[in-house]
């Protein structure tokens, strides 16, 4: 499919906002700014956009906790996203959620799971009222190749597959959880359980190429809407950073040549190269982008600084959507 | 008024809440063929068939998957729907523990207020009918321990059926207990729509002399406990919370501000359960008015049995409840 | 494979006592004899007994709702059964368990579960064990289509797969996940979704006849004890009673022709006829099996008859190894 | 004796127990990695790295499965293994809670004791590090709710040790609580062998006039909250339960029948959580002795906020144990 320069540059400018804004996250979380830790997706983010970009604005994303590309990728501003890192009044969640629990319902991020594989069957159930309600929206759950063996995820193949549910299972396969390299806790080839629960399963061997990722996924988001069903899309690919930042392990569980290899792949470098190639845009114009993409990332911490912190009785609200009554 | 079966009330309010808002939904395992018979009655043609009512859309059988089934609903709830699970038996709830602590429960508040979670979680307590250990659990403590849900354990097909209801409409999860004991209980009940209020107990029966918080089958036989205490001269007041979250906490301790005794009927597990909890909130805001220790009857720490001769035994009673109100009665007040 | 005479002679006892056990407990349920209510095998025999003695005897197996087979077929006594089903202190669970939670460690039964797709991860466990001490035992998890659906199955295919366990996954597919057709919440064919676990996955479409059964099974317990792994098997066959005894559903959910058909492939005739037809056993030797499996039966009731009832105080024992202390 | 952290305690007692024992095996996610740093301290060298010492067949990373974990320890401790299950932080129990109660815990009851159920469980409750709601529960209070299981909660590293030790050997099932504010304290520890039993809790501090019953990360705040109202005159008894099933009723009630009054200070979620069960022992079984209303000090009901600036005030703390003890010490005893 042909896809005109705008969206091109746009798939760009995402990739770009999560990388400075995950080399910026990072940064902070060591120097203190960031309580608790950051899971960048660093590496991950033509995976990330090429799948995010493939979906309409009112389309629905869960995620996990690898999260701040996904509502990034989605659309959402940065400004209330990093005003969360840091735990401030003014975050996307006011505070409450911090890095693994990102939502930003006005661009369809239904929220990122702390708890491994806990949303996929959160985006099933929006799959479910989009059938229900006939609004042709599309749900996508993203997640990674350790999640892949949560039950739960079979559990959602199934009813997604049986209902026939405009829904996208997307396997971020960065070929380990945490230390452990998915091989040798994984049996066979993850798309290949899809045939199983009757649903294509394709595997995007390259997870660095945006438009790869974009085309594979475009393909299911078409077939969801056209009301064929679910599927079971893994890309492949490779985080830079460590699992969390500032974790420190004593043992190297990546391989060092394996490493060296995927570094050379930044899917950032390789898509700005693509498109001086094919001059889709001039190197002004990327230096342009790439200006303004770091001032955003700037002005979002700005805003997050300016933010003041929640109020002490903020922790009781929104438990429920009233007050409690007799028990209160 | 009409006479209506614990179980019709159910499905009364069901069917009321379908015919009022398309984005109700219904899915469980096997509810096409209303196995369980909370949807219209015991059997499909009577008071209509919600398979034939309300169609393969809103109507749906489910794999047997709760923690997907569960999630799902959550899911829906926070983009348009408003659904009912059916999950049939509370013992089964575990099976998607995760979706109901770490998703349902959750989401509200991590995402700063973002998402509302109307959705009603069905369940029967199945205990005292010989199904042992794998059916006849009674979880609602559990729950109640992890904020973020509401829970109902309606005693009378009235409060099933408005309590339901309230259920239905509210913009928070909700999880309702229903003891299968009592599924054949009848009363007159309302047919046109009425809503019964989360966290306002039911004064079943007023007294002096001791305080009796009653929960779920255990109201019924509290009723006669009373009977026969009456007989020997001891005035109980019953109350049944009806809802546990929210709890309706100041029922409870003004009627011990008048008797001064408490004792508290729970068909939950002893250790952490709500009887529990309704005696550490007496002990600590109306410790002043206490004039004897807070029993609790509740089913002891066990699992069920299957055998008849070994669980009878084990749950709240006219005969147990009513030992517990002797003893409380005949502790003299300190000081005296 | 060639199959000594007395080993199918036996086949054909245990699908009798199966058949008479549960025709027998059938009637006592309705006759109130029964607490609660049985989930009968009476139509599955061959599916049951087939896997069954494709174990050996120190071998572990686990099963579900639909319970008396199981152990039955292992080669559990009947009279500890029965007694269990009638809730009386000489039952196999001294009254505790009854009808859905029978075990019988003697056979190797480590229980079947009321929680449907529970025992499976037990069932795994038990294979891992085998692996860890080297024992040379394999485990197998009986389960039906509806448990199909659990996720749990798919976790424990996984680590079995990956750890190469010694066990069977066998798939009792009736049809019918008690009123609910299997077709209607299952994507794909379940013997399908073996392969992206990486393991065989075998489909038995003649599921009433014991012999059949017994090869797939016996094939796959092979192999596991040769250290290749696990193995899924799926076995096609229908369920002759109503999905418990004394339930009346207002729909007939079953296809009365469909129904017809099955009721035809009763698994117990087939077989008296398939050794009649082979001369393994005359007219004479298959009357008296009868006979004598149904005074088996009688004498498990007496057995249960004759047993007293559990005292009050056992209700609180056997929850822990030792008297729980300080909270007792 | 020597000095040990509370996590190298840990990694101690189940180094001991793989030695002693054989058919001990641990397993989990990262285990081989040691990621947690519970298997031998926070570097793989740092005495010996368990994957190097015990093998692969004996430390097994699992892929992120926790049902089927759970359910696999369990059948294998079935059928002659005694595994230990490292499930990293406690919020993660639920994706197994089906596992838990429905087999783990049932098993050996329903099946008329022919199975012993020797498996540990570990969890770490990771409250108090901005890790927000997926990550911070504290829900012992759910488990103590199902008979079948037991469980610790070591505040020391000492009790770390000895208690885990004790577990390791036991035949019924163990699920382990371990508080991740504590990992870092450190204290003399014996390096041999020793067990400290169930169901024996540890007088912290003896005082007069009030009890106080601590749990967990709570001890340390309450010998400091001890402290401050020491110079106000305040003499308090402080006691460590160590494991809450089984739970040492005699000890807290003792403690009351001498001091007459009793604080509660509990990490876990108020609504059932194991201060109500203490709460509600004592109303039953003490009440004569008590003078004062019986006190908690919880985590309120609420999920745990990521921002450090809500999270910090929600836990028992030095200052808000000392305000619940003033309180109770202020009542005046009925009929003075
Ligand atoms: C249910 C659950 N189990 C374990 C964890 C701990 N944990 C957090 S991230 C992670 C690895 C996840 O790997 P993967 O799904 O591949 O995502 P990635 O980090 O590689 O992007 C683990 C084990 C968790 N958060 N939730
Ligand atoms: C976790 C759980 N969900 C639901 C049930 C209720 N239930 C009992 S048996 C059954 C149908 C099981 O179907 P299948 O696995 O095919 O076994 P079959 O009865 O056909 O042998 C259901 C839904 C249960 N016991 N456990
Ligand atoms: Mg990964
Ligand atoms: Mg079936």
């Amino acid at each position: 499919m042909t896809i005109p320069n705008d969206f091109l540059l746009e798939m760009q400018r995402r990739m770009l906002r999560i990388r400075y804004f995950d080399e910026r996250a990072s940064k902070m979380v060591k120097r203190g700014e960031i309580p608790g830790t950051v899971h960048t997706s660093i590496g991950q983010e033509a995976q990330v956009v090429g799948a995010a970009m493939a979906l309409g604005e009112g389309d629905y994303m869960t995620g996990n906790h690898r999260s701040h590309g996904h509502p990034i990728g989605k659309g959402a501003a940065l400004g209330p996203l990093m005003a969360e890192l840091v735990g401030k009044a003014w975050g996307v969640c006011g505070g409450k959620g911090g890095s693994m629990h990102l939502a930003d319902f006005k661009v369809g991020s239904l929220g990122e799971s702390g708890i491994v594989g806990s949303s996929i069957p959160i985006a099933t159930g929006a799959a479910l009222s989009s059938k229900v309600l006939g609004n042709g929206k599309v749900s996508l759950a993203f997640f990674g190749d350790g999640a892949a063996n949560q039950g739960c995820l079979y559990e959602a193949m199934n009813i997604s597959s049986v209902w026939k549910l405009p829904i996208i299972f997307l396997c971020e396969n960065n070929q380990y959880a945490l230390s452990t390299p998915a091989h040798t806790v994984t049996a066979g080839v993850l798309a290949n359980r899809a045939a199983g629960f009757d649903m294509p399963g394709v595997r995007v061997e390259d997870g660095q190429s945006v438009l790869t990722v974009y085309d594979a996924v475009k393909t299911a988001v078409d077939r969801a809407r056209a009301g064929q069903g679910p599927s079971f899309v893994e890309v492949v690919t490779y985080r830079f950073n460590e699992h969390s930042e500032g974790l420190r392990l004593a043992v190297d569980y990546r391989d060092a040549e394996q490493k060296a290899a995927w570094l050379q792949r930044d899917p950032v470098k390789l898509f700005r190269a693509h498109m001086l190639e094919q001059s889709i845009a001039d190197e002004a114009t990327l230096a342009g982008l790439e200006a303004e993409v770091m001032a955003e990332v700037d002005a979002s911490v700005a805003f997050a600084n300016e933010s003041p912190f929640p109020e002490l009785t903020d922790a009781f609200k929104d438990i429920y959507t009233e007050p409690l009554g007799a028990t209160q | 008024m009409t006479i209506m079966s614990y179980l019709g009330a159910i499905g009364a309010a069901q069917r009321e809440a379908m015919d009022a808002d398309s984005r109700v939904i219904i899915m469980g395992e096997d509810v096409e063929a209303n196995v369980y018979g909370t949807m219209g009655g015991k059997s499909r043609s009577d008071k209509g068939d919600f398979l034939q009512l309300f169609g393969p859309n809103r109507i749906r059988n489910t794999p047997i998957s709760e923690e997907v089934m569960v999630g799902a609903a959550a899911g829906a709830a926070m983009t348009g729907l408003r659904p009912i699970v059916d999950l049939s038996y509370s013992t089964f709830l575990y099976m998607a523990m995760d979706q109901f602590i770490n998703q349902v429960a959750k989401s509200r508040y991590m995402f700063g207020g973002q998402s509302s979670m109307p959705v009603v979680f069905r369940s029967a307590m199945f205990y005292g009918l010989s199904t042992a250990a794998h059916h006849s659990d009674r979880p609602y403590p559990m729950f109640m321990n992890m904020p973020g849900l509401k829970i109902m354990v309606p005693a009378s097909p009235t409060d099933a059926k408005g309590l339901l209801r309230s259920a239905i409409d509210m913009d928070d999860p909700v999880m309702s207990f229903e003891a299968c004991m009592l599924w054949g209980m009848k009363e007159d009940v309302d047919e046109g729509e009425f809503r019964i209020p989360f966290g306002v107990a039911r004064i079943v029966k007023e007294g002096t002399d001791v305080t009796l918080v009653a929960i779920s089958s255990a109201v019924s036989q509290a009723v006669l406990a009373a009977k026969t205490l009456e007989a020997e001269g001891i005035s109980v007041e019953i109350i049944d919370p009806r809802t546990l979250v929210p709890f309706d906490s100041d029922a409870v301790l003004n009627s011990v501000a008048r008797t001064g005794r408490l004792v508290i009927a729970d068909p939950a597990n002893k250790t952490c359960g709500a009887a529990a909890e309704i005696s550490a909130i007496v002990a600590e805001q109306a410790f002043d008015c206490l004039k004897a220790p807070i029993m609790r009857v509740t089913t002891p720490d066990t699992h069920i049995p299957f055998s008849p001769a070994l669980e009878k035994q084990l749950y709240p009673n006219a005969l147990n409840i009513a030992d517990a109100v002797r003893k409380v009665v005949q502790t003299k007040p300190r000081g005296q």
